[in-house]
């Protein structure tokens, strides 16, 4: 009596293939922005052919049917709210915000500006194995810079610590 | 702990080398909850697991767009409330997830705002078993849950809800499932001897003597599925190999009241909770199976048979979806839904002319990992 | 921070195969053990074409390669212990056997004797969603037949209640 | 409650239709458990869970067959003792699986017959945070375990292992990371100042103040990696472009011993443990990717570059498999292992001309399904 993985595995797998071309464009983002201080010996634009990524080209390129490429998910790193019950900015009924976050800086192609965002977990609750699972770093840090850092579960600090989902919510412009 | 989020996060910030430069033009979006889910028609699937959780994913019907979730333990068993308000489980913690202390726990959770209402832990002895709708059942007042237990001897656990703890251990040796009588503290149970025995409790925890009905059915050559369902003042249990018998157990010891065969050659019924019935049709739904042979009597559906109990005629047959489970919503015109042995999900409309017919509105291919019961909020 | 489902996976949906593959054939067996004392209205030996069984034709019928259909899991459910670190009779290092089980009578075709097989699960750490999971019922009965039941975790009398895998012990001869 | 399998099984036959019969020219099996793995080379994967267990898997290292598992609790971390015999794990518990009170758990487990030796609870502090070296290590002498806590105030716990608990916490504001020193009862973390900082405790719990380095690093122009291999007396650490530090920590405070830029235009390191350091080949392997960009810093490699720590040059450049950490064996001939994004493992043989070059032996499309961390037996 035991765990029959079937159908929903077939989106888990779809989940993946996304996170692969996220994987395949990030390598290839002509979007170095200099503010976040990261200092890198090149920015060539090239996609590459890289030795994992041949589920990415196999499955095609369809960038807009990838909810992780959203502009303000920028440095996430979680299953998204938004397919667990919950939206970009609100948590699934009956979980709970975290109380600590981590941040980033992510830039709105729609008015050019770079805008802090808060990535909050929502706590308490299972995560959904069947929402997008997003892996974005950009300006992320190690845990010697925590608020910046997302390998963490930041429902660490709730009275309910079980990892649910992330929410990113824009907290205003960065300067 | 809970700081406001904007709050915490701006504390934060002060580590982030790009400062915060609060732009009047630009209002900062607020962080909520989602207080509740729609007021639509939703669908709960238990989604269960050995190991860790059992998730219960709430979908919208029209759909099947996920609204939000609920964590359980494992072995995770459910029920919804007659007033479709109360989602109650019942699951197992272990200490150490896979080993250590077991706590059996039951929740109240809020249909509507999937929150928390109260929890409780009951006897370990709770059974570790397959979600299915003959262990965990609600008395006819709701005042009591009747929990199956088994460590492997087999008892029911009577928990008090008003309490929120165990009222009484009955013992039930070699018999499995407490579904309640229409009136009083009182329920039925299936014995390996082919009888279904009757037991009554007061409401203080005094145990009448069991009252065993004659033999019902041959568990050595035609055993029936533990899996039943309510028709009226009968409750419904089919054989293995399609028969059905209906059993009224209002009286001192349960009685059956009609029984029949209603196969065919070539098919048998089969699947875990594998009846439905459809009170404003007066139908019993049914999920049969084609080529029939010892141990195909858990097979997915591949025909869903409507049954009319007066006539004891299969007036209908649709083609299934390879469901393990079908549920019918309330309601004047009741929805069928089948959660299928691949993970998926159906929605179908019975036809209102008295043959049963199904018809499929829509589906989902990815409900859970292993969708084992279900429950509507209507 | 969150899993990433991947090739794992892969193999899972290779389970389901196996599965399904085992599903498909199960309803065209002919092996209609009287014995058992299962009365049943049919025993058609055509294999049929099921609505959900697209997946076992299209992956082909190779049913060598099926570790399900090895005559002793007859009544097995569960992930295989042999692939999860222990063997057809032994449980896995650092595990513990169910202090009780399931038995089933199966038929091996080598001598055509039908024999009582012991379905013990291993307990105390967490299952291996790589071992094959095989769902055989010859002969299940429900909860009112306890020791014929295999939809409940046989680890419940233990020490350590976690379902782990399951083995089949050959008892001796059923008469 | 451990009765006899075979006395069980015969007690449970009683209820089945077909009795036993004992044939004399038949013997009945034995139900064993395997004692312990095999004799040879095995790799151990810990399998990162959120919610509910993380797994790890040992895999025999020449055909990567499942040997066996140990269950952990949720956010796993482990470290190998440096005699291969026993397998520290420090994972979170919650008793609701994801809510309810959190223990943290030490467990020793026996590397060879996968037993727990011991657990222990110590402060639940203890960071919830993907698997990674940094956060639990032993002292110079594995008295203690020292492990990270964030809450997210960051402090390191000092965790006596005869005594079974936490000895002291040390408050380390602003820095992540315990590697200790190769002597006494001290380790270094770097903080978010672009210093690196030792601290020293007696074993009674007194802990002298702070050592700081001079500024080491710029965290906002060029952070280092937390992940850090040790390399004789020094610890090495590299930066997101490619700038390498060396650092002794043997003295009052951590001094930088040697730092250059190994990288070159259009390649950066990246991935959690991506570096490993070869004493026999004299030889630090790095993770590599092409095309660097912010936020690429986690890439999975497509490259593994050995950088000869004399010469300060890449001597060799070998074709990675997508890996996110790299592992080396123990032995005159240590092993390379690389477990990949996608959930494989691959051991590579390391050439032993100088060049480091890596020749694939065998691999595994499927260890784990997310694999963060892994070790080696030997």
């Amino acid at each position: 009596m035991t765990r029959i993985f079937d159908r929903f595995i077939k989106r888990l797998e779809g989940a993946s293939e996304k996170h692969l071309r996220v994987s395949a464009r990030k390598l290839g983002r002509r979007s170095f922005i200099a503010q976040a201080g990261t200092v890198l010996m090149g920015s060539a634009v090239a996609l590459p052919v890289l030795p994992f990524d041949r589920r990415a080209h196999a499955a095609g390129t369809d960038e807009g049917s990838d909810p992780c490429t959203y502009w303000r998910h920028c440095a996430i790193d979680g299953f998204l709210c938004e397919e667990s019950g919950g939206s970009l900015t609100s948590c699934p009924p009956g979980s709970s915000v975290s109380a600590v976050s981590w941040v980033g800086t992510c830039n709105n192609p729609e008015d050019g500006k770079d805008y802090l965002i808060s990535y909050n977990d929502c706590c308490g609750k299972p995560l959904v194995p069947t929402a997008s699972y997003c892996y974005m770093n950009k300006g992320e840090r190690p845990g010697y810079r925590m608020g910046l850092y997302n390998d963490v579960n930041w429902c660490m600090a709730n009275t309910d610590k079980g990892y649910h989902c992330t929410v990113s919510v824009v907290m205003g412009l960065a300067d | 702990m809970k700081l406001s989020p904007v709050l915490a996060a701006l504390l934060l910030c002060a580590a982030a080398p790009g400062a915060f430069a609060q732009d009047t033009s630009i209002k900062p979006e607020k962080l909520t909850i989602r207080p509740h889910i729609s007021d639509g028609p939703h669908l709960f699937v238990l989604d269960f697991g050995m190991n860790g959780s059992s998730p219960i994913y709430v979908y919208d019907t029209k759909d099947f767009k996920l609204e939000g979730s609920i964590g359980t333990g494992s072995f995770g068993q459910m029920l919804m409330s007659p007033d479709k308000k109360t989602l109650y489980t019942a699951s197992d913690y272990l200490s150490r997830y896979t080993y250590g202390t077991v706590e059996a726990v039951i929740h109240e959770w809020d249909a509507y705002t999937l929150e928390k209402k109260r929890e409780f832990t009951i006897s370990p002895k709770m059974a570790q078993t397959i979600s299915q709708t003959s262990v965990l059942n609600l008395t006819s007042d709701g005042d009591f849950l009747l929990v199956q237990n088994a460590t492997p001897a087999t008892s029911i656990n009577v928990v008090d809800l008003k309490a929120g703890k165990d009222l009484v251990e009955i013992p039930t040796p070699g018999c499995w499932g407490d579904y309640p009588t229409l009136k009083g503290n009182a329920f039925t149970t299936i014995c390996g001897d082919g009888k279904i025995v009757k037991y009554s409790f007061t409401a203080d925890g005094k145990v009448a003597d069991p009252a065993k009905s004659a033999q019902i059915f041959d568990p050595d050559k035609d055993p029936i599925f533990t899996h039943g369902a309510r028709a009226g003042k009968d409750m419904i249990y089919v054989s293995y190999s399609g028969h059905l018998y209906a059993v009224d157990g209002a009286g001192d010891a349960p009685v059956v009241t009609k029984d029949f065969a209603f196969g065919e050659a070539g098919w048998a019924p089969s699947g875990n909770a594998l009846l439905a019935y459809d009170p404003a049709a007066k139908l019993l739904f049914v999920q049969m199976h084609s080529n029939p042979s010892d141990g195909s009597h858990k097979n997915p559906a591949e025909e869903i048979w409507a049954v009319n109990l007066e006539t004891e005629k299969v007036v209908g047959r649709s083609k299934a979806n390879g469901e393990t489970g079908i549920f019918l919503s309330g309601g004047d015109t009741p929805e069928l839904f089948g959660i299928d042995y691949m993970g998926g999900a159906h929605r179908y409309e019975i036809a209102n002319d008295g043959t049963g017919k199904l018809t499929l509105k829509n589906s989902s291919e990815h409900v859970a990992i292993f969708p084992t019961i279900a429950a509507t909020d209507f």
